[in-house]
């Protein structure tokens, strides 16, 4: 009995890690072993009613002379990112939609693409990155301009 | 002057140059991985740009990106803060060759210093006294024996490329020798693809005293006294304080000419600091940082200097602001670099911070990008602040220490905040009678 | 059994603490031990809707050199200074039991007062002040011991 | 030296005399309200009393109560702050009857620097220049116009027992003496129930100076310079900052050395600080206060020391730890005070504070005793904080200003901090050109 106490105290404790961790509000399980050991576990936790600043607190003064830039404001509650069908920058540099200036671009609104058909490119460091589609199916959106700076993981292309 | 610096960086340092460059008037643009994109700097700067995923390897370590990231904002300068890409030399070339200013020295200082061997040979040339041992690598069984035979055991073995003390072998006597340089070998070809070795004398109770030197880049140098880092463990620094509370005057101003005056020959650009181990009156040469050291506001507190408004100005090509003459060793600052970690095993503690205060109040600084509701993402080493002290003198400081600690409160991950209070209570440390193993051993009491 | 009880208490001792670190507002744990032993134990937390903290921050380190007073800690749940028959001290001072060393208390427990009766006496400034009774009744429970230094507001006796 | 001091005080001050002791390793004694049970200061001090209710009369103006806290608890010593009982004669006469130490002047210093015609005869006969006025009381009509005639309009009349600004009168000329002088008798009066006025030149656009002065009680003395306290809103101190823009070295050398001298040959112990209006290079004495300056702060920042830990020392019986000689001006401090006060109109906010953030990094300092889930009672003044900065110069601790408040974070209750944003951005106080008048005017755009 006593040799299992520690190794159920860990056990417990490893889940107590896993629900704050994974802001789970509840575990609960039943663990046997042969027909001598059982375990059952039940873990519950009360979130937080929503902490008042859960990104960076926002400076006091919003007129302040120099305020937080746009880009480090919270996401939008709408984010194309996140949409199944985003393709999004592999690398932070400039979007070109078109193979040269003057050019057709490679696609646009509507057009019916195949998996690995180059969407746009991506220049960074004086070197084209072609984007390719991740799958086959319609351009939705282009949600770039030609010539527009782009950060890692900005999303570029909505493809379904 | 510059007009816009990419905080190439993270963490209470990023914050740091962003405070710096803010009171400077400089626009910032903070460069972050995904993992950090709600980290305070991120927030204060004036843009920010998402340069990678979490792994450094593809966001604080990606040159295309950050040079990129500068191309994209109009950035003119990047500052690289410590670790990272801090002290790469084809950093600091392709940064220059892109038109950009490295907040830091020549990439050519960087390589010299980032070559142990190099450094070494540079620096003795330049007066700087240096641990006896091996002039360069040794390549046999037969020579290591011949060497450690003039300069005497203990001696330690060390990769010529290494560095956190991996690939280091101590050989005690005669008996010892063979064993340590097969291993020491063998340790540094898997660590760092080079099994190039050298030999120097072995210390068994020194300190590790670090002196803070400025050039200007033409020529001009100061020192800015020493630091006393001994506290460490596993050959990472816990504590450390300014000055030494075993550097007289007269100690200082010598080696610290000596260190200045190598520096001025180097012609040497920014901050740099140069580490020796300091035992029985003597300092031995270890390595030259050229980079920011995380623990500079101890030095920053004594000299009432702003270390990284200085590097920014130095690197657009203004003087130093201050001459030898003007520095002056004002009361005593020590630094409790407060890291996520569980004790008494410092595993690390990442996760969510549902509380924090920050101590104030006269003679406290605290440097940390923490707040209630970050997550402390688990990709980056466990520092989440330091708290820096300052008092008139030794003991008002760590009283005060004492006094701010128990202000202090993190709630939701574990901290090294406990050991501190430990620390201050112990007679060696309150009298300042510790070596670079008193802590370890302190630890396994 | 018996011999098994320090080692629950342990147990016990270690889910509550458990549930404290890690902010959880429950743990149900089944214990079984072949057919000899069982252990049923659930424990619940009420987290203030408040934040975590809602008194002072507490100090980071419980061993610090000096830490908080327990003077400074937050009420205890039962508190007697609330209790409807309780009589607090309009003052900080210190508690005579009786009007005089030697001579019997004003008052002891089970006594019927009357309205205004004096109770006890607290010393403030080698001023002595009688503090009556505001109601008459049966004194249910004395808190304080003679000689006591008692703070505004404590709790002195109750009188139902 | 004193073992255990009582803290009669609540608030950041309460927390101020608190650090210091901590430091020293002197035991605290917090004495508090029940509105106060939950304040920071109460929380770290090593013991607490709940000595009243929340009014101040019952609580922090209650002597009977603190010289029996300070009998239950075996404190030694009582620290008052400033504000309550700090400058209350009879009080500092009590506590030394029961055998405590009062930490501040003498019974008798308090007493006549109360006053404030004894006060100004007192300093005038000591060299300290005053204001042409009234030599006393002013008790007719006729006198008043005949010294108004020698002094010259515009002249101030002036309740002898005021303060904070109440029954002061202005007549501008002739046939505005009559009513102003009724008015400020009624007034005086009403106010403080003594009808004595005294009167004054009135200065157009004067600076409000103060001088920190340091007495051991036997008769030497320092002064830590000028701190400038001319944004005023209301007669009540907004912004500091130390050393003024006004004034320079040979200024505060003359100025300081006349106080440090006055106060010596009084026999001052402890802190205080002389006040003067400040108008085309003259001096003119307004009062004495005989306690720790809410803006102690700056002068902390620019000498380097710590006040209230000279405090207790010289209230201890020991000497001043330093000399005139070792009191040197090092850089530039502001104080901006951190108000619950909802702008435009300064109205009071108490109420819960569900979040804050303190500013940190070099040359900040916060003194507050506020903290996440704290609530503001709305018995006593709004001050709930005061942030402090420190630069080498003026404008870097200006620019230090305006980046420490684009950290701070105070959720729940509203703040004066936005004011100090539009005031950063003010060319007068970019360039210090600003006189007592000023915030008001500026106030009123």
């Amino acid at each position: 009995m006593a040799g299992h106490q520690d190794e159920d105290v860990g056990f417990i404790e490893a889940l107590a890690r896993l629900l704050r961790e994974h802001d789970l509000t509840e575990i609960e399980v039943n663990r046997e072993e042969g027909d001598e050991r059982a375990l059952n576990v039940r873990l519950s936790r009360q979130i937080a009613a929503a902490p008042v600043y859960a990104a960076a607190p926002a400076p006091m003064a919003a007129a302040a002379p120099a305020p937080a830039a746009p880009a480090a404001a919270p996401a939008a509650p709408e984010d194309p990112a996140q949409h199944p069908g985003a393709v999004t920058s592999p690398m932070v540099g400039t979007v070109y939609l078109s193979p040269e200036p003057g050019a057709p671009a490679f696609v646009k609104t509507g057009d019916q693409v195949k998996e690995g058909q180059t969407l746009l490119i991506v220049e960074a460091m004086k070197t084209m990155n072609q984007i390719p589609s991740p799958r086959a199916g319609t351009v939705r959106r282009i949600m770039v301009d030609d010539g527009q700076a782009v950060e890692y993981g900005a999303p570029l292309v909505i493809v379904e | 002057m510059v007009t816009k610096v990419l905080i190439a960086n993270r963490g209470e340092i990023a914050l740091r140059i962003q405070r710096a460059c803010r009171e400077l008037g400089i626009q910032t643009v903070a460069a972050h991985s995904t993992a950090d994109a709600d980290a305070m700097h991120v927030r204060l700067a004036d843009e920010s740009v998402c340069i990678g995923p979490p792994a450094a390897a593809q966001s604080y370590l990606n040159i295309p990106a950050l040079i990129t990231a500068c191309e994209i904002s109009g950035a003119d300068a990047i500052h690289p803060g410590y670790g990272f890409l801090s002290e790469n030399a084809g950093f600091a070339e392709i940064v220059e060759e892109h038109g950009l200013i490295f907040i830091g020295p020549t990439a050519e200082h960087i390589r010299q210093m980032g070559d142990k061997i190099v450094a070494k040979e540079t620096i003795a040339k330049l007066g700087v006294p240096c641990v006896p041992g091996s002039d360069g690598a040794v390549t046999s069984l037969e020579a290591a024996r011949r060497i450690a035979g003039e300069i005497g055991y203990p001696v330690l073995i060390k990769a010529a490329a290494g560095g956190g003390g991996r690939g280091m072998k101590v050989a005690r006597g005669e008996a010892e020798i063979d064993v340590a340089f097969g291993a020491a070998r063998s340790e540094a070809k898997a660590a760092f693809g080079n099994d190039e070795v050298y030999m120097e004398k072995y210390l068994s109770r020194p300190r590790h005293i670090e002196i803070q030197v400025f050039g200007d880049g033409r020529g001009n140098a100061v020192h800015l006294g020493e630091r006393d880092c001994s506290l460490q463990r596993r050959h990472q620094k816990v504590l450390e304080e300014a000055p030494s509370p075993v550097i007289d005057a007269e100690t200082r101003a010598r080696i610290g000419k000596t260190c200045a005056d190598a520096v001025a020959a180097m012609g040497y650009r920014g901050a740099g600091t140069i580490e020796f181990l300091y035992e029985d009156g003597e300092f031995y040469f270890i390595e030259m940082n050229t980079r920011l050291q995380v623990e500079h506001p101890v030095t920053e507190a004594i000299f009432g200097v702003d270390l990284v408004r200085e590097q920014i100005r130095v690197a657009s090509g203004l003087p130093l602001s201050f001459r030898q003459e003007d520095l002056e060793v004002n009361g005593h600052a020590i630094e409790a670099r407060i890291n996520a970690e569980s004790l008494p095993n410092f595993a690390p503690s990442p996760g969510r911070i549902t509380a924090y205060h920050a101590p104030g109040g006269l003679g406290v600084r605290m440097d940390s990008g923490i707040y209630a509701g970050y997550s402390i993402p688990p990709y980056y080493d466990s520092l989440i602040g330091k708290l820096i002290v300052h008092g008139a003198d030794r003991e008002t400081a760590l009283n005060r220490l004492a006094r701010a600690l128990s202000e202090l409160v993190v709630v939701g991950v574990d901290t090294t905040g406990p050991l501190f209070m430990r620390l201050l209570a112990e007679p060696e440390i309150r009298s300042g009678e510790y070596n670079i193993h008193w802590l370890e051993k302190f630890l396994e009491r």
